[in-house]
């Protein structure tokens, strides 16, 4: 029993806190904004140049000027703040988002994380992923915890080293995956603890599934 | 001082050239100067390095040029969501350097104000910093990125004054703003041409000074790439504050 | 998460202690907070390191601060319209590192926008210089500076909502929007006070995510420095547009 | 008979042009506005974050908001802009200001201009000056011929070299005196020409007055 996206995304929520400015990355950290509790001040970033995101519009009511850095038709909200990308990325860069809140292939013990590019396969570019973990202040990974292959093996993504081009070096705060949470002490020598386990799943299935060294200080 | 012209040909006449650096506002198909660059296309200019944070869409946009292979080098973060883009990279048709968002946008900013280089943490022990130097400040690394100017930029602006004065609408902003800045000619297309003095002067995104030609274009098909909605009888219900972004995965 | 203080003291409980840096937003006594600064005066808090374009006039606004000798150090580009700042510059009481105004601005929106350092033309070949790393880019020469961030930013909106956005009016936004970018806390004094949404969002100046405290001031005497005028007699005659600049001289 | 301080602003607005964006310094410059050609269109900036200045404000009408960099009260225009200081000077240090006119205290040879700061007296900082010289695509000066001392002594002020701290290296394109128009080819070897002689001044009036080495082409 591992936990489902939804799952994933209202433990990522946890990370939250009253008056937080944060930045949630396409797949599951976009869920993490229906778990919001109720009466937290949480403002959501979009680094195309938003700052106040609201929900998906109603139908008939999208606007083709008015995205998010996903491309998707959002809405705006009455704090909202509309900039440029150069001024939406002094804000990522220089710190003063809280909390970042995305997807990766792979995850090092030291905080290394990769999440652009596979080698030899078509490559999009990095958006604005190599920014965000360099310039927000604490960066939370939500993953699954294995990569399924094509010929139906798995492999692990929580590595001692990334095998794949990094995004980011010593940047990862948080690795939340569907079967456990693990902190990084990303600047320092303390590496990676496993803290929490998903609902079912033992320590010993997360060994199994892990490559990386971890220590373990369940609560 | 006549910066008005009547249509985006005549706003760009004299200005293309083939081999030519051109940057190019909006993000996604947000915000861009699509009449511009039809002008573009029409004038058959080749061999292009274009700076846009992306590519367009297949026959959308910046997807027109390289349709018919005007384009040699494209500039941006994220690319790709066209297949004639992926065709062309693949066969080694096109080159393509990727810079991170963040550092794509101020290294435009830091052309258009006077800034040859700069540091940023942005991209520090990986494959962006390879070849460039690396420098320690204060017990962090940083990376120095270089300032971007353009012999031409083609920006978007939701209303433009006959002065060049210009405000943006919403996320349309993006990227038109620093590339107004930074090259030789900036030429807007705006959706409404107004008066100097109705657009509020503490609400000028872009003083006059940046933009060269403006030229009219009343609003065409503004088109939308992902659409994304809630349904009104779902409200409330599952649909919290929409959010994405951190680039690629 | 409430930003809103009911007066300049209160905004500034905690924040303040000896030898810390301080932003001062404000072009002469333009868009300075003033009540702010009279807050840091009446807290004794002493060996300031003040970031501000100016140093005030004898007894208004950061004058009142060098009245109480509260300032060990200025990091300016035009002091010295005060009696008092010279007399305590002079007998060496007082530390001053003039920075060009521009290069000055650059460096406080660097600090905010995570750029340790930049290279600017400004300043090559002359005492600013001095000691600095001057590099080649293109065939030019250039000096490198570092960003500026301080513990604590004082800046003047005209308007500021609940969230912490804010607007600036005509030249009083000036310093203001790179200091509220660029210190730890970033406290804000308005002269309007209003709800989120009532700021055209476009058109916030300052986004609410820099600013942690926001105190309403409505508005109390501003001074101007060089009262100008034409009579409305001579209208059009000898009074063409007024301008200064180019700083000294 | 030499020039007068209005003729002076007069000479230096014949280096206007239309579709002008100009910087003028405090003194003499400031006089240079009210010698813009009728239906010439040329908008002022002040380096404090404005665009397109108007005029003084009628008596009554002065707002504390509304300065010049020269903190004067001022009027706004219909093509006016705000901007921040920061923005201001990217426009001043990106090259699109066409042309500063100023005033200095010594200008060399080459270009070099010095106009902030006398050792051993009150410094009160360069302001905008070094950033305005070193951005802006054409600078011209506008100053006395030669600096009247205490004593009722005259210096020269166009020298070989200054001697007082510099404000920026080879950067000052044209120099207007009371007594006549030099031009200096800041970036290449053509050094200084006299081009323009005031009413009523001798070539022998200038060469007496004037250290610096300089070619004569009057028109």
């Amino acid at each position: 029993m591992a936990w489902t996206r939804d799952q994933m995304a209202a433990r990522a929520a946890r990370e939250l806190e009253d008056g937080f400015y944060v930045n949630l990355g396409i797949g599951i950290p976009t869920l993490v904004s229906n778990f919001i509790p109720e009466g937290m001040s949480v403002q959501l970033q979009s680094e195309n140049g938003m700052l106040g995101m609201g929900p998906f519009p109603y139908e008939g009511e999208e606007d083709p000027d008015l995205i998010n850095a996903g491309k998707q038709t959002i809405t705006a909200l009455p704090t909202t703040s509309y900039f440029s990308s150069a001024d939406s990325f002094g804000m990522i860069r220089g710190g003063h988002i809280n909390l970042s809140i995305l997807g990766a292939m792979q995850v090092a013990e030291n905080g290394d994380l990769a999440n652009w590019m596979i080698p030899g396969k078509m490559v999009k570019g990095m958006g604005g992923a190599m920014d965000l973990v360099a310039g927000v202040k604490r960066v939370v990974v939500v993953m699954e915890h294995v990569a399924r292959n094509k010929d139906g093996s798995e492999s692990p993504k929580l590595l001692k080293a990334c095998d794949l081009p990094l995004t980011g070096t010593h940047v990862v705060d948080m690795v939340i995956t569907d079967l456990g949470v693990f902190t990084i002490d990303k600047k320092g020598e303390g590496g990676m603890t496993l803290i929490e386990l998903a609902d079912g799943v033992t320590e010993d299935e997360i060994r199994a599934k892990t490559e990386a060294a971890y220590t373990v200080a369940l609560a | 001082m006549k910066k008005v012209y009547s249509d985006a040909t005549a706003a760009l006449a004299g200005l293309l050239r083939d081999d030519m650096t051109v940057m190019c506002g909006g993000f996604g198909l947000c915000g861009i100067p699509d009449e511009l660059i039809d002008a573009v296309r029409e004038s058959g200019v080749k061999g292009l390095t274009v700076i846009s944070n992306n590519a367009g869409i297949d026959g959308v946009g910046l997807g027109k040029l390289l349709d018919t292979r005007q384009v040699s080098k494209m500039i941006s973060s994220y690319v790709g969501e066209n297949k004639e883009f992926a065709r062309q990279f693949l066969a080694n048709e096109l080159e393509i350097e990727f810079n991170p968002q963040g550092t794509l946008a101020e290294r435009i900013r830091a052309g258009g104000a006077g800034i040859p280089a700069f540091f940023t943490k942005t991209g520090v022990g990986t494959k962006v910093a390879e070849g460039k130097e690396v420098r320690e400040f204060d017990g962090a690394q940083y990376v120095m990125e270089r300032g971007l100017f353009a012999d031409l930029a083609l920006v978007h602006a939701y209303r433009g004054d006959t002065e060049g004065n210009l405000a943006y609408r919403l996320t349309a902003r993006n990227f038109n703003p620093m590339m107004a800045t930074a090259a030789k000619v900036t030429v807007a297309q705006v959706e409404h041409l107004v008066q100097p003095g109705e657009i509020d002067a503490e609400n000028i995104h872009t003083p006059g000074i940046f933009v060269k030609r403006i030229v009219h274009v009343p609003v065409r098909e503004k088109r939308i790439e992902q659409r994304t909605t809630r349904k009104r009888a779902e409200a409330g219900a599952e649909t919290g504050p929409a959010a994405a972004g951190g680039g690629a995965v």
